[in-house]
């Protein structure tokens, strides 16, 4: 792909990341960094090309350590992000949260 | 396997790339929170059938193998892991994040071409470097198996500038020759750069390092995704990048800090960690058995949480307290403050992990009103987010950060282990104001024993 | 270009265009549809290039007519855009507005 | 001439979309909205540079005196419009766009390859003309070249439909054989269609449906922009569709009304506007003096101006007789409802223009709490924004609008030509209270003569 291509893509997305994020409650903060966090973890389908074309057994093992931690970094990242929401998401609804601990 | 067209595989992609964007849209509005965050987790999945579809893959059967053992560490990890760990949680999973963009450019390096993409490996290498060993410091330092407090030696500011022009000539090298000796140079020295970086910000500021290192992490997996030609690791890196800047400084100014303050701040001296120094003024402290009386005999009691009560772990005696005296007909509020703590939103998630029911949990703006009308405000392990100078004196570094109204209550008690000051390192005025008693000892100590005191009662 | 990198440009776009303008005050709905409205002015550049191109002179009174068109668009959107603003701008400093008054 | 080569014309071409990028990112904010447009005017220069210096041109003296005719013509007109002109000037700018954009397409018809592109060109074309024929009316609704009220004819959603059929038939023929011949019938079918869409659509709901078409235009210079392969106009004119879509959303929810609505409202018999009825309920009408000294002998006197003072074009009127009245001692404010008049912040503007001082000009918060300590509230040419209906009664169509509270004035005047609803169609209970006096007649007559009455006291 041509250089200038890359660049606009790259232009437009710093766009769309400042304007998404811009303004967001500090409450939030913690989980949005965790979230934007496990997204980076895709830095593994990287780490899969680069696996799937090591030349000999040490570029292997060495790939192989990069898809390792991209998988922590990408699974542990959405995992852990959507645990901290599971708590937070209550918070937001205490209406809703207290008719089902009444019906309890 | 090649079962997919280079379009199709674009396409792909692009899909990923939008829910990408889609999920960090829904984590900044509290509502659709969990919603983004999935719908960032299936793009991934998208992303990651697409990869195995697409590309002629060697060694298949390894990959997967690796994925498989990858997740059955980190899935099992993050479901368990206490609520007060996840920041060196997020820390580490960032880390290890940006260990794997600087392999996969010092693997790519021999097969580009062009000064441009090799500049890209140069710079991923290194930053990934940095922030591979910068969050396991942070990690380090918030599983306190080193100090919290700022590291700084003699020199420190020189050796960190000769390490970092080191860095900058190895990258040269690098550009110009291409060798892959200059890239394990690079590594080196970016694993050393990361440390010298991260070792002298105190532990309270390490949060938004933490969120420093993942927009660095995210800017790698777009310079990765330079390297590599693809679309998705650049829009993802980028985005990650640009949305992680946006939210470190909204992250440094939410507690009146600014990021170069926070990471020069303990080399120019004027140290984040504020002064430790116990102050010797006379104060008015008491016994647990006084705290319950004056507890017991409320009719409402407003907890303030901060900083003390997650490092004590007291979250769950705290809320058996709260449990215990709404039993006896006393009305006990939370007092949440938005920075109060160790992240952002900390004690929402501490308070909620310890079974404190949501509506008794209230947020500043909701909570500042009722002080005026509580029996008893009682701040466990908290300190700025209290402190009247943040109003009063403009020379403070706190000043104009809103607090909790607490010097309104009839009485206040605090539960702190000693006269030193909190984060910010200035003194609290209120602690020697009459309606103030203080009770000494390690918050969760404390709250157990004024918690048998109060059942005693 | 590939049709799908135009299409991650549309993509990338729609997200920009969506985020930056969302929770616009109603005061500023004028100016900012007049705004958007020259900036879609640039067509211009696509009407100089079928007029560079035209084959006939039939084709090449069409291609200036759209340049003519688009030269409107441009150049009195703009304009007209500023003028507005230009009203606009003071009312949102009334102090700094007064002092000059007062000086005068 | 090919001064620049590929790449460096690409560079240049995204700078002028980040110049428009950061133009909507400025006008969006009322500190930076001058200067977002600026920074568009200078992206625009960029890409004309640019394309001249780029493109093999033939027609080159031809075309630069297009240009300078083109803006010859514009540049004036604009200067010189009235604020009052200023949405039907908008209007036509629009259309014009959208009629470039046909041309465009139509032209590269025979130049362009594959499916996809032709696809696009039909969008263009047809699109392209629906927004020209259709800001042309909505220009002439605005300028009362014609009735502005919704025009409706027996049939119409038949003829509509039959004509909406009849171009997807023409695009689906020239998709599929590419002739010219099809896009000269697409192009004109769009232009009937687009009077058709906007004759049903009343006179104050036109601002809404020109933001509609700007999108509209934005969206075919997006697709000129893939039919060209010229990333530029892809960009902002996906910009311009995005934005215009939010914006006209955002425009209809300010009013309290719905996209769908406005457009079908007509043909469905929900009219937008309104019923014209008069009430012939009795009224408590006064004569000129009488208002006079009602206003002469206040203490704070609140106006609020609205659709009327901008159709009688009364604001140098209304902004003498405020002058008059503070220079007797009254406090004069003005109570601006966000969408009093023709377009959103049309009563800023029009007051702006005439010299009515910035520190009286209030947003509606500011004024509400201020009516209940005004002995006169003036209602010029206003009628829903100041409706207590859109408070009392849930099953009206401007129910939970926001309105400017004059009911708790002491006194309140309305100035209106007849007993005619506003724009909602619905009666304004207000009227009948026993608090409100009405003057009959135009805006400007009736403030001139309550300016020569005041004047004489
Ligand atoms: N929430 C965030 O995201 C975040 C991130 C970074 C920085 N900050 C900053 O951190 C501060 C948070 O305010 P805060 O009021 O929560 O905390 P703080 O002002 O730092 O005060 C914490 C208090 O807890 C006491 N303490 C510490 N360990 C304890 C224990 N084991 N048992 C009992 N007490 C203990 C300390 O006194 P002793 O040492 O005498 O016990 C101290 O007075 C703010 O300045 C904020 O800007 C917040
Ligand atoms: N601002 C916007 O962007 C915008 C856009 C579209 C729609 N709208 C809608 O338009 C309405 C605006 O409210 P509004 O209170 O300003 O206007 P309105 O409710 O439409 O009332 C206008 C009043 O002015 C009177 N009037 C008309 N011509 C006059 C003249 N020459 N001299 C004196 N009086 C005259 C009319 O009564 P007579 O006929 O008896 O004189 C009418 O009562 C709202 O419903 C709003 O939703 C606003």
């Amino acid at each position: 792909m041509d250089p200038i291509t890359l660049l606009t893509f790259f232009v437009l997305s710093v766009f769309v990341g400042f304007e998404v994020v811009s303004k967001v409650s500090s409450t939030l903060h913690t989980p949005l960094m965790s979230g934007a966090n496990a997204i980076h973890g895709i830095i593994l389908v990287g780490a899969i090309i680069v696996a799937g074309q090591a030349e000999n057994v040490g570029l292997l093992i060495v790939a192989l350590i990069a898809v390792l931690l991209a998988t922590v970094n990408l699974v542990g990242g959405f995992v852990v992000t959507d645990r901290m929401l599971e708590m937070f998401g209550g918070r937001k609804q205490p209406a809703k949260a207290t008719t089902e601990e009444g019906a309890r | 396997m090649s079962l997919l067209s280079i379009e199709a595989t674009a396409l792909l992609y692009l899909v990923a790339a939008v829910c990408f964007i889609l999920a960090l849209k829904g984590l900044s509005s509290p509502k659709s929170a969990r919603r983004g965050n999935l719908i960032g987790a299936f793009g991934a999945l998208v992303a990651l059938v697409t990869v195995f579809l697409s590309t002629e893959l060697d060694n298949l059967a390894l990959i997967i193998a690796t994925i498989l053992v990858g997740s059955a560490i980190a899935a099992p990890i993050s479901r368990r892991v206490a609520m007060t760990q996840m920041p060196q949680l997020v820390a580490l999973f960032n880390g290890v994040g940006g260990g794997a963009a600087a392999l996969v450019a010092m693997l790519e390096l021999t097969h580009v071409e062009g000064i441009g993409a090799v500049i890209a490996v140069a710079f991923t290498v290194l930053v990934g470097a940095v922030s591979f060993s910068g969050s396991v410091i942070t990690f380090a330092k918030l599983q306190e198996l080193m100090p919290t407090r700022p590291i700084v030696f003699p020199g420190g500011p020189i050796v960190m500038s000769l390490v970092a022009l080191a860095s900058l000539a190895a990258a040269v090298w690098l550009v110009i020759s291409g060798d892959p000796l200059a890239s394990y140079v690079l590594l080196g020295l970016g694993l050393v750069l990361g440390v010298l970086f991260v070792l002298p910000v105190g532990g309270a500021d390490v949060p938004i390092v933490i969120s420093l290192l993942n927009a660095f992490t995210g800017l790698t997996v777009a310079a990765s995704g330079l390297v590599l030609g693809n679309t998705l690791l650049l829009v993802a890196g980028t985005l990650v990048g640009a949305s992680g800047t946006i939210l470190t400084r909204a992250m440094a100014s939410a507690m009146g800090r600014s990021v170069a303050g926070i990471l020069f701040g303990a080399f120019k001296g004027g140290s984040t960690a504020g002064s430790t120094v116990a102050s010797d003024r006379p104060v008015r402290s008491s016994s647990a058995e006084d705290v319950a009386i004056l507890l017991g005999y409320a009719q409402r009691v407003i907890v303030v949480p901060g900083y003390g009560l997650a490092v004590a772990q007291a979250q769950h005696t705290m809320a058996e307290l709260a449990t215990t005296l709404e039993a006896k007909g006393i009305e006990v509020v939370f007092g949440i403050h938005p920075v109060a703590g160790r992240m952002p939103g900390h004690m929402n998630v501490l308070l909620a992990e310890a079974n404190v029911p949501y509506e008794v949990l209230q947020e500043m703006d909701e909570v500042n009103p009722q002080f005026k009308t509580a029996d008893v405000a009682l701040v466990v392990g908290a300190n700025d987010v209290v402190n009247p100078a943040a109003k009063s004196s403009p020379g403070s570094p706190i000043y104009g950060m809103p607090i909790l109204d607490v010097a309104s209550a009839r009485q206040v008690v605090f539960l702190k282990r000693s006269m030193r000051p909190g984060f910010a390192g200035i003194e609290n005025e209120l602690l020697f104001e009459p309606q103030t008693t203080l009770l000494f000892g390690d918050a969760k100590e404390s709250l157990t024993k004024v918690l048998g005191a109060v059942k005693a009662l």
